[in-house]
């Protein structure tokens, strides 16, 4: 494959991270890998002992590993609908993160269901979804929609890579193995236009569908409980507001990636200050609009005040229940954020991401709360209990497994960077050669005006 | 149903007008309900009801109703009163009032309706003997009750105890009277009950005791009234909360109003006076 | 003799007044107009007092509360109501009596008497349905000029001089119990002002619904429809006091809801109504169908 | 090289101009027509009204229980309407999409138009018109009524603020090349065009203030249609007791919009002879727009109607079944399929993007959209929570009288009518827009 210079520089920059690690990488590593292993003890405890040794019981039926399910699916939206739609829109910056979004993409879609695995009282009857599946069940309909999707941004990322693994297969490494497995992905590219055309429609398509699908993979989530009668989830503004809430926290997940990247892979030149800002400028956004719907789904049921969901309501502004995670959650996670962006002197790559790190705490919280203490108001009352039974704590076992989860993620991550460059190698130049476009075009713009203005003025004196 | 009603109403009207000129024949029957009634101020009065059957029966408003007192050689008129739209009259009898008595002490009141052209006449006879009925309040550590002592006034205002006299105990409510119990005198005239352990009083927890001796038929009626603290105060209201429901909002909503609507309308202020210096700038 | 007089006062005799009369009188305050003074200007009333005792009152002092003094409530009280569902015939006179003090025309009633059935298997029954007079009103909530408000002593008015036509609070009220003035009126006769305790003269264009009588209220009365029930089914009381009465027989509230199972329609709304029901157990009139539309 | 450019005679901008101000001169028979027809539809609905304030309400076919009826619906189908404003002079304007440049006053126009006549409808829908400043009196902000009061106002304000501002540099064109018209509009382009000659300055104020006001117009348009959706999910009433309405009313508000739009193109570039600049391509691109938002609206859609469907609670679902199969299911699935599904379907592909295709197309929305507001408020209110006996059977009903329907009819001629003498008074696609655009896009494209 023909590269050009700044092709083959990037190529050059990556294929030498690719091959090697660093002492602290390896820190890093086996920090991660104590931390999954951690899981997996937790996770033979639970598989022996069975689900007693979690904090759910016969009221609180769900714990946070469904609000991790639903907050691994919800980052999986970084790269289905913001690489999707950036790619839809042909918005020129977006190269260099849009690889970072599609990895984070798949491996949240592949570690969020995992959650609901671990929720499973009886994994071992896992086929019995396929033997008995009732499509009549929202639970079948998350299945299929996941899975789909699961399949779908693989192919998606796959479809992006191609031309980066025929860059690759050209490379010289040591090891011949990277380049048998590359020359098998890279299914003989070799960038002539028949090719081109042919990888762009695909590319196209699978983008087009990919929305749809995330839009409604979060929308099925969402009817999990909106088609419950329980209080504080017998609304319909659910799926929307789960949809919104998943774009949020993935876009703020997307910044901490680059910066995290950016950081450690050193790719100043590549991730630049435009990307962050364009992105923040995007969190902002939507997290007016998530708010929106925040306001919306608690104000109508406010002023409503249906007894049920005033009791749910009540135990979220109680300072003695959840009070103060609520205030963290809706309104911490979603003002400082916007009004950090919003002021253009606190916009600098470090702030953007510390907010985008709140964000998704936020939105983690968010989902607990969620479930959490709609759970613990059911529409009886809860009598004849041990307090276990009535109020939810997580165990160490469901915590050992959240954090593996998380590291898990930070693993897999780590090894796809360590197969694939995590900034596309063909075209990765033109963010920053589009901002500095836009840049000298505003300037031409304007010098135009003044010129044109001071014409004009010359013109009348001229009349006079 | 309104119009109906009033419709009715005015047709009973017109036959009786109409009949009571034709035909003295066709005159409706009347009941007179007379009843003795001594409140707690010791104020004795006579309440007589007048009704008439129609085609069932109904008060008979604007009726002269005649007031005497009779004993077995004497009869003296004591007023002529008309009656109300319920039908009713009241007669205070007073230190004034010519009232004759029997030997042991029985006063006798007949009360008579003229009638008229419509209606038959109809008299009615009522004898009582005076009583007083006060009321007693006893606590004894937890136990709280209530002790009514009733006692006959004798023709030279010899007082005697009554025995075997249904007393009841009431509670006063807004509408009516509640029922707490009733209890036969003694001997002693006494009769007690116990005060119900959880009752609401007023704002001090200040309980009203009716007591009563009921359309007796030697003593008429004849109430008493105490007052006692033993209720549970009662919370009350002065103000509804400021809330969704009342007519002033809650101040976190006020203020919301305030900033959002100022934070809008200032950037059109803002605006207008961008148009005033496009306007002066040149 | 005199003539007769039909007098076009509120305050209606009822039959059921003569016979619990002996009973009620010292404690009902009774109002007995002298006929002697009917020419004079300030007309004098003779009033036997709640405390037992004679008085005279100008006639001009009981006539209904001003529009402002309206809106504050009988202080110290707490209105509510209890319906007997196990002995409601559908005898309709509550309607009739509530009809015929409001001044009301058939076709809106405040009162509706609705044929109700819980689930196919188990019986209907009737169920006298009025203003729920709501501790947490869904109709003043959304009130946009404050027109009908909640009073202190727990009554929901109306003030249909301030209403202007929304229609909002009928929207609101999950228990349909407000009526439109669609078009004119039937005109109405009062001698009195208008305050929202009567709502008379009823207006065009505005809302009105049952008021729970404050006017009666307010001469310590209970409502009409309660002492028009024949078979006793409508308590009325103040909550505060805890006792209600159906004009004939006085009970603890507490005790009554205790002993019966009394329940609120559709509490889970959150509206916390002031009528409470008593299921239709052990009834005492078998249920018998009427056609639709009665209002006999 | 600048200077020869931009001087004055620069043929690109002499043309439009020329073209732009053509129809503020010309004053033809059609026109006249058209404004005489709309004028008698007004005056009929006028007397129809006449009539309602004479006998009442009663005129029309509300009654206790449906106490909302076609006021309502077509207040707030005229509300979503107005949305189309700030979806094109902000929405569009803000995230650089160039191409809808011509269609901003257009927009603005239609939203001024229809902002006036809801807040007309709702005065008519009220018992008692006469009492209306008792809502300034006595008001209660804790009622949703007061929030829409207030919000419409402010949108009211915003939308002729940005009308006008955008206005500002033409009517100084208009003032120096407009001669040939009445005197009053000579001198409302000269009052209103406000000393404007162009200078930097001037265009840096400009460009800021309509920069604030288009970041401006976004939350309070979301407001005035969440608000309004908000009359409705305040209350418990099946099919409003809803946290989604929200968002669905806003979602469906842009699709009504953008539909507007469209049928307002067609008809304005055949009445003003404007096919060069409310071109096929725009046409293609507001296809795309409106499958977009259809989309949007159809996800909204699906969700307000799933949930409860699946649950079937009680009177919801006796709500639910009544709008699927029973006395209201005609309606509602040709609201659905012909507003709804079968446009998405027909403008996804190219043949269905050209400009009479999309005119039937937009037609269908826009009466789509009306039936379901209808379909919103009116079934509703028929499903009370305690059935509806022993009343007359014109409460069981609801079928709108000849004065609802006049009074509707005139409410949309009086819509046009505002928007035909605002076309007729300013240059209906912005001048001074167009001009700046093409310079911008000509520079770097040179290089």
């Amino acid at each position: 494959m023909e590269l050009d210079q700044k092709a083959t520089r990037t190529l050059n920059f990556f294929t030498a991270q690719m091959v090697t690690i660093s002492r602290y990488g390896i820190i890093r590593l086996a920090v991660l890998l104590i931390f999954v292993l951690g899981g997996l003890y937790a996770l033979i405890v639970q598989i022996v002992k069975g689900h007693i040794v979690t904090g759910m019981r016969d009221n609180v039926v769900w714990g946070i590993y469904i609000a991790n399910f639903i907050f691994f699916i919800g980052i999986s939206y970084a790269g289905a609908l913001i690489s999707g739609i950036l790619h839809l829109l042909r918005v020129k910056w977006r190269t260099p993160i849009i690889r970072i979004a599609e990895i984070i993409t798949i491996v949240s879609t592949l570690i969020g269901p995992a959650y609901i695995l671990l929720c499973m009282g009886r994994l071992d009857r896992l086929h019995h979804l396929a033997l008995y599946g009732r499509i009549q069940s929202p639970i079948i309909w998350d299945v299929l929609a996941i899975s789909t999707y699961l399949i779908g941004s693989i192919i998606f990322l796959y479809l992006a890579c191609i031309r980066d693994l025929a860059a690759l297969r050209d490379y010289p490494f040591k090891n011949k193995w990277r380049n048998k497995i590359y020359r098998f992905l890279a299914v003989d590219f070799n960038d002539n236009t028949k090719q081109n055309r042919y990888l762009n429609r695909a590319l196209d398509i699978m983008s087009a569908i990919i929305i749809p699908l995330a839009v409604l993979v979060h929308s099925v989530l969402a009817w999990i409980f909106g088609m419950t009668l329980r209080p504080g989830w017998h609304s319909t503004i659910f799926a929307p507001y789960f949809v919104v809430a998943a774009v949020f926290s993935g876009t703020g997940v997307l910044i901490i990636a680059m910066w995290v990247f950016r950081r450690y892979y050193k790719l100043e030149s590549y991730i630049t200050k435009i990307h962050f800002n364009y992105l923040g400028i995007m969190l902002m956004i939507l997290g007016a609009l998530y708010a929106y719907f925040t306001f919306s789904e608690y104000l109508t049921s406010w002023y409503g005040s249906e007894t049920w969901d005033m009791e749910v309501l009540y135990k979220l502004f109680d300072p003695e229940e959840y009070w103060w995670w609520f205030f963290f959650a809706a309104i911490i996670g979603v003002v400082l954020p916007i009004i950090v962006i919003l002021i253009p002197k606190f916009r600098t790559i470090n702030s953007i991401t510390a907010v985008s790190v709140i964000a998704v705490l936020a939105l983690w919280v968010k989902r607990y709360l969620i479930i959490i203490p709609t759970l613990e108001t059911p529409l009886l009352p809860l009598q004849d209990l041990r307090p276990e039974y009535i109020h939810y704590q997580p165990t160490m076992i469901e915590w050992l497994l959240t954090f593996s989860g998380v590291a898990l993620f930070c693993l897999i991550f780590f090894l796809f960077s360590k197969f694939i460059p995590i900034i596309p190698i063909i075209k990765a130049e033109e963010g920053k050669n589009y901002a500095q476009l836009r840049k000298t075009v505003m300037e031409r713009i304007i010098k135009r005006k003044l010129k044109e203005t001071k014409m004009k003025e010359s013109q009348k004196i001229e009349h006079l | 149903m309104n119009n109906l009603f009033k419709y009715i109403l005015f047709g009973f009207m017109a036959l009786i007008f109409a009949t009571g000129d034709i035909s003295a024949q066709g005159k409706k029957t009347t009941r007179l309900q007379v009843e003795y009634y001594k409140n707690h101020d010791k104020m004795e009065m006579l309440i007589a009801t007048l009704i008439a059957k129609e085609r069932r029966y109904v008060p008979l408003a604007g009726a002269m109703i005649r007031f005497y007192s009779v004993n077995d050689t004497s009869k003296a008129l004591l007023e002529e009163l008309v009656t109300n739209d319920e039908g009713k009259v009241v007669l205070k009898i007073n230190d004034n009032s010519k009232i004759f008595y029997d030997p042991s002490g029985i006063m006798t009141f007949e009360v008579e309706y003229g009638g008229n052209s419509s209606y038959k006449s109809v008299q009615r006879q009522i004898s009582v003997k005076r009583a007083n009925l006060d009321v007693f309040f006893f606590q004894k550590d937890s136990i709280k009750s209530i002790e009514v002592n009733a006692s006959e006034i004798g023709p030279d205002n010899l007082i005697t105890p009554i025995q075997g006299l249904h007393v009841r105990f009431y509670i006063k409510g807004t509408f009516s009277l509640l029922d707490i119990g009733k209890e036969k005198t003694d001997q002693y005239g006494n009769a007690r009950i116990d005060f119900p352990v959880y009752m609401p009083g007023d704002t001090a927890g200040v309980i009203k005791i009716v007591v009563k001796i009921e359309d007796d038929d030697d003593y008429g009626t004849i109430e008493s009234r105490g007052e006692i603290n033993w209720g549970i105060p009662v919370k009350v209201i002065k103000k509804e909360r400021r809330g969704l429901g009342d007519t002033d909002a809650p101040l976190w909503m006020v203020y919301t109003l305030i900033i959002l609507l100022s934070a809008v309308w200032f950037h059109y202020l803002y605006v207008i006076y961008m148009i005033i210096k496009i306007k002066l700038a040149r | 003799m005199k003539k007769r007089k039909i007098k076009q006062s509120r305050r209606k005799f009822f039959a059921k007044t003569i016979t619990a009369a002996a009973g009620a009188i010292g404690g009902i305050g009774l109002t007995a107009h002298s006929c002697k003074s009917k020419s004079e200007e300030h007309e004098k009333v003779t009033l036997l007092s709640q405390d037992g005792k004679l008085v005279q009152v100008d006639k001009a002092a009981i006539t209904p509360a001003s529009p402002a003094e309206a809106r504050k409530g009988i202080p110290g009280k707490h209105f509510v109501m209890v319906v007997d569902l196990s002995r409601c015939r559908n005898a309709r006179k509550c309607i009739k009596a509530c009809d015929h003090h409001h001044q009301l025309t058939p076709d809106r009633p405040y009162i509706k008497v609705l044929r109700m059935q819980d689930n196919p298997a188990s019986s209907p029954y009737w169920m006298p349905k009025k203003c729920f007079h709501c501790d947490n009103p869904p109709c003043v909530k959304v009130c946009p000029v404050g027109a009908t408000f909640k009073r202190t002593d727990g009554l929901v008015l109306i003030d249909n001089h301030r209403c202007i036509g929304c229609r909002f609070c009928m929207a609101a009220c999950p228990y349909s119990a407000r009526v439109f003035n669609w078009g004119k009126p039937k005109p109405q006769k009062t001698n009195h002002p208008y305050s929202p305790e009567t709502s008379i003269p009823s207006q065009i264009g505005t809302v009105e619904k049952c008021d729970f009588c404050p006017d009666m209220l307010r001469q310590n009365k209970v409502p009409h429809c309660i002492s028009a029930c024949p078979n006793g089914a409508l308590y009325f009381g103040d909550q505060n006091s805890d006792s209600v009465t159906n004009g004939s027989e006085t009970v603890r509230l507490s005790t009554l809801l205790r002993d019966k199972a009394g329940y609120r329609y559709l509490e889970e709304l959150g509206t916390q109504p002031n009528v409470y029901y008593l299921p239709p157990a052990n009834r005492l009139f078998p249920f018998k169908d009427a056609p639709e539309g009665q209002s006999s | 090289m600048m200077k020869n450019e931009h001087t004055l005679a620069d043929p690109f901008n002499e043309k439009v101009e020329k073209d732009l101000l053509a129809h503020l001169t010309s004053n033809r028979r059609k026109g006249r027509i058209f404004v005489f027809v709309l004028i008698a539809i007004i005056l009929v609905g006028l007397f129809a009204y006449y009539r309602q304030l004479r006998y009442g309400l009663i005129v029309t076919a509300m009654r206790d229980y449906t106490s909302w009826g076609v006021y309502i619906a077509n207040f707030v189908f005229l509300v979503a309407i107005s949305l189309v404003g700030s979806l094109f002079s902000s929405i569009l304007k803000l995230s650089k999409a160039t191409w809808s440049t011509p269609l901003t006053r257009i927009s603005e126009i239609i939203a001024i138009a229809a902002i006036m006549c809801a807040s007309i409808i709702i005065i008519v829908d009220m018992g008692r018109p006469d009492r209306f400043f008792n809502v300034l009196i006595h008001g209660r902000i804790q009622s949703p009524i007061i929030w829409d009061v207030i919000i419409i106002t402010t949108y009211l304000t915003i939308s002729l603020l940005l009308l006008y501002i955008s206005l500002i540099p033409d009517l100084a064109i208009c003032r120096d090349k407009v001669k040939n018209v009445a005197k009053w509009k000579r001198w409302v382009y000269k009052v209103f065009s406000i000393n404007w000659h162009g200078t930097p300055e001037q265009y840096k104020i400009l460009h800021k203030i309509s920069f604030t006001l288009s970041v401006m117009v976004i939350p309070v348009a979301f407001a005035i249609h969440t608000v309004t959706s908000w009359l409705f999910s305040t209350t418990w009433r099946p099919g409003w007791d809803s946290t989604n309405l929200g968002p669905y009313f806003v979602s469906g508000a842009l699709m009504a919009g953008a539909a507007v739009i469209i049928v307002a193109m067609y008809f304005i570039r055949i009445a003003l002879n404007l096919k060069e600049y409310l071109n096929d391509k725009l046409f293609d691109h507001m296809g795309k727009l409106l499958v977009m938002l259809s989309l949007v609206y159809l996800y909204f859609n699906i969700n307000e109607y799933l949930g409860p469907a699946f649950k079937m609670v009680g009177v919801e679902g006796e709500h639910i079944i009544e709008l699927f199969f029973g006395k209201y299911a005609g309606m509602y699935w040709m609201v659905q399929i012909f507003g709804l599904i079968l446009p998405i379907v027909v403008m996804i592909f190219k043949w269905g993007r050209r400009p009479l295709p999309m005119l039937v197309l937009s037609f269908m929305i826009l009466l789509g959209a009306w039936f379901k507001r209808f379909l919103i408020v009116i079934p509703s209110l028929q499903h009370p929570y305690l059935p509806i006996q022993d009343v007359d059977e014109s409460y069981r009903h609801y079928i709108p009288t000849w004065e609802e329907w006049a009074i509707t009819c005139a409410s949309f001629a009086a819509v046009l009518l505002i928007i035909t003498f605002l076309i007729r008074l300013f240059p209906v696609i912005p001048i001074w827009e167009l001009k700046e655009e093409k310079e911008s896009n000509s520079k770097p494209n040179q290089k």
